[in-house]
């Protein structure tokens, strides 16, 4: 199997010219698509029947879920490909996920909690997926606190990239034990998020919403991935003409 | 192979050797385990019907605690002195010698630890029907702590003041181990059956057998680089 | 025995953000003596950790007998010794039991094979003290013994007569000589040039970047 | 319009979730353009100081 294009693909002047190229392609649509998913979400969308205009909180709580998620799962295969083909844009796509997981997990445990409180009387709950959360949260701290520990930026490449493969497989069995916890020490009277019926105009705008997200990730990650492979890329040559151009 | 077999032998007996050459520093983590356990009575209650009820709790955070303090001495010499670069050079394989390491390191720290969960369970009102169990449970978690400890470690070689930034690799991975573990010293504690939490508890050490000591080499290596 | 072939072709390699080699190139076969000369901080360490394969190269291959040895670590590494400057001792063992340990990963060693080595390094008269309480020399000492008993064609040594004496000295440039009438090769990172045989020595110098 | 405001008493649930997320999603853009545009002042400066490679 010819493997150039991979090469080519993976050559940071043509990933940065293409980021660059690419990233209003993702930035207008996914902001077309939120605004449509929100006017969808809490205007059209009819109320739930158990949870009335509360559970309008999904439409950006779950898309936010998805992203912190999403981000996690994409910083690990980054962080593999960069660690098995030493490709150093690979490493610089991996660094660039973990600030924007990290502040939709945030996202995601706020939302959340404000959601909890009506249903809950109460922020906090130890909910299996407000727990899970929560330590993805950590995950993501330990992630970037390994990276910005490491003075020499090629090995904070490299052994962040172990930690997110680690993390990655770690990460469906922090959520299985904690639904398996949260299974045994089910107080009957914590009432839990109902799930809405699903009919069809509830679920388009959420699902807008979700493709929404997932673009306006991608456009933030281009963004970010140009900077992050500048920076490794200082002494090349065509970072030079690039940046005096 | 036997010479595989012959070359753990020998740096699982480096370890034991060197470990009872300065036992001192064996019986820290146990200490630690043992004061901290204490401290729960001190600031809950005498009251034993409480103090049983937050046992697998106090149990399991303070052997957690404990192994994570002995886990962070894990690679740290061998670096410092070039044994771990003279194990990358051997012509072995580093993630075989790695291996052997986390089995000294937990006979070393986890089974005296899970042999010493009885005593401090005995001072938390459990009964002594319990003890089995809850030091089995000890065993078997920190089997798989000792694996993700050794990731962890080798992770942050090579970083000033890496202890903080080890508990924060390590805990947040940790989470399913507690949850088992705590899980299973409530049950045996209840004397209901241990079966399922014990089973996670092997499944989460056999995952660890296979991948931990891959990662920790791959770890290592990035240190020495 | 078969000749050994190493080389390395215009080795690029990066430490941080300091550009440390520019296109180093070297051969060495069986029966020569590469030192790698140069002020601190110009790389000879570096140089040395890429050829042994701990640091890779940016561009440019080092390779063993032809092969590009990240192809086959395990099997390159099981015919090369290196000595770092630390020398790789436990404080709390003895040499005795250090060499015990440390080569029996490598090979079968038996215990007179170890105390021979002792003695033709001048180790023997602390043989059975802790590590702990040898000086600088001493350990150094210990540690070449260690060189000696790995049995391999290829040594790459780092500054190998640091703390030595005068008769140390003269001691490490006996035993390079040996190894290279055996066939193997020998690099070696040097502050003073090494007392060795002249033919088949070969110096690499690096300059600070 | 008040009853859309008011989102049928869920209001102080439903708006602050969606300024907070709004509010994070526009941090974010502003923090990606910022680092972007920071890698590359110092490659510029780099570049100054060291004149062409």
């Amino acid at each position: 199997m010819d493997w150039t294009w991979f090469h080519r693909f993976g050559s940071p002047p043509h990933l940065y010219g293409l980021a660059g190229r690419l990233t209003p392609w993702f930035a207008w649509p996914s902001a077309f698509l939120i605004a449509a998913g929100l006017y969808g979400g809490l205007v059209l969308a009819p109320a739930d029947y158990q949870q009335g205009d509360g559970f309008r909180v999904i439409y950006v709580h779950a898309p936010s879920a998805w992203l912190s998620l999403m981000a996690y799962t994409w910083m690990a295969v980054a962080a593999a490909i960069g660690l098995v083909w030493r490709m150093k844009a690979a490493h610089a796509a991996a660094a660039s996920c973990a600030p924007l997981g990290a502040w939709f997990t945030v996202a995601a445990l706020c939302t959340g909690m404000l959601w909890g409180k009506p249903m809950w009387g109460t922020y906090w709950v130890w909910d299996p997926r407000l727990t899970s959360e929560l330590v993805l949260l950590f995950l993501y701290l330990g992630y970037m606190g390994l990276r910005s520990a490491i003075e020499d930026p090629q090995r904070a490449d490299r052994a962040s990239a172990v930690l997110a493969i680690v993390g990655v497989i770690n990460v469906p069995i922090v959520r299985y034990s904690v639904e398996w916890w949260n299974s045994i020490h089910q107080a009957p009277s914590v009432m839990k998020f109902g799930k809405p019926s699903i009919s069809w105009p509830m679920l388009t705008p959420l699902l807008i919403m979700f493709v929404g997200f997932t673009l306006l990730f991608v456009a933030l990650l281009l963004v970010r991935l140009r900077g992050e492979i500048l920076r490794r890329e200082r002494h090349a040559r065509w970072v030079a003409e690039v940046v005096a151009g | 192979m036997s010479s595989a077999v012959s070359c753990a032998r020998l740096v699982i007996g480096r370890d034991l050797r060197l470990a009872f050459r300065n036992r001192t520093q064996l019986l820290h983590p146990l200490l630690f385990f043992a004061i901290v356990t204490t401290l729960f009575p001190l600031a809950l209650t005498p009251e034993p019907s409480q103090l049983r009820d937050v046992a697998p709790a106090v149990l399991w955070v303070g052997a957690l605690l404990a192994s994570l303090l002995a886990i962070e001495f894990l690679f740290r010499e061998d670096a410092q002195d070039g044994t771990l670069e003279q194990y990358a050079l051997s012509g072995r394989s580093l993630t075989w010698l790695l291996f052997a390491k986390t089995v000294s390191h937990w006979l070393l720290s986890g089974l005296p630890l899970a042999l010493m969960s009885p005593i401090v369970a005995y001072g938390l009102a459990v009964s002594p029907a319990a003890m089995p169990g809850i030091a089995a449970s000890v065993a078997l978690g920190t089997i798989a702590l000792s694996l993700l400890g050794a990731i962890s470690a080798a992770l942050t070689l090579g970083i000033r003041r890496g202890g903080a930034l080890l508990s924060l690799l390590t805990l947040p991975l940790a989470v399913p181990l507690l949850i088992f573990g705590a899980q299973a010293t409530a049950r045996a504690i209840e004397g209901a059956s241990l079966v399922a939490p014990m089973y996670f508890l092997a499944a989460c050490a056999v995952l660890g057998l296979t991948l931990a000591p891959l990662a920790a080499a791959a770890a290592v290596r990035i240190s020495l680089e | 025995m078969s000749a050994h072939r190493l080389s390395g072709d215009s080795l690029h390699v990066f430490r941080g953000e300091r550009h440390v080699l520019r296109g180093v190139s070297f051969v060495a076969e069986g029966g020569d003596y590469l030192e790698v000369t140069g002020s601190n901080g110009a790389g000879k360490t570096s140089l040395l950790r890429t050829i042994v394969g701990l640091v890779h190269a940016e561009s440019g291959r080092v390779r063993w007998n032809g092969l590009d040895i990240h192809a086959d670590a395990g099997a390159f590494h099981a015919q090369l010794a290196y000595l770092g400057h630390e020398s790789p001792l436990k404080a709390d063992l003895t040499p005795r039991e250090n060499l015990h340990f440390a080569i029996g990963i490598r090979r079968r060693v038996g215990g007179d094979e170890i105390a021979r080595a002792l003695a033709e390094t001048g180790a023997n008269g602390f043989a059975d003290r802790p590590v702990r309480t040898l000086s600088a020399g001493q350990r150094r000492r210990v540690a070449l013994a260690g060189v000696v008993l790995a049995a391999v064609p290829l040594w790459v040594l780092d500054e190998p007569a640091t703390h030595l004496d005068a008769e140390g000295h003269a001691l490490v440039g006996r035993l390079v000589d040996r190894q290279r009438a055996e066939g193997g090769i020998v690099i070696a990172a040097v502050h003073a040039p090494l007392p060795v045989a002249g033919a088949g020595t070969r110096r690499i110098g690096l300059t600070l970047q | 319009m008040s009853d859309f405001l008011s989102m049928g008493g869920y209001a102080s649930s439903v708006w602050p979730s969606v300024a907070l997320t709004f509010g994070i999603i526009a941090w974010n853009i502003v923090a990606a353009r910022r680092s972007f545009a920071a890698a590359r002042a110092e490659a510029r400066r780099r570049l100054a100081v060291e004149g062409s490679p």
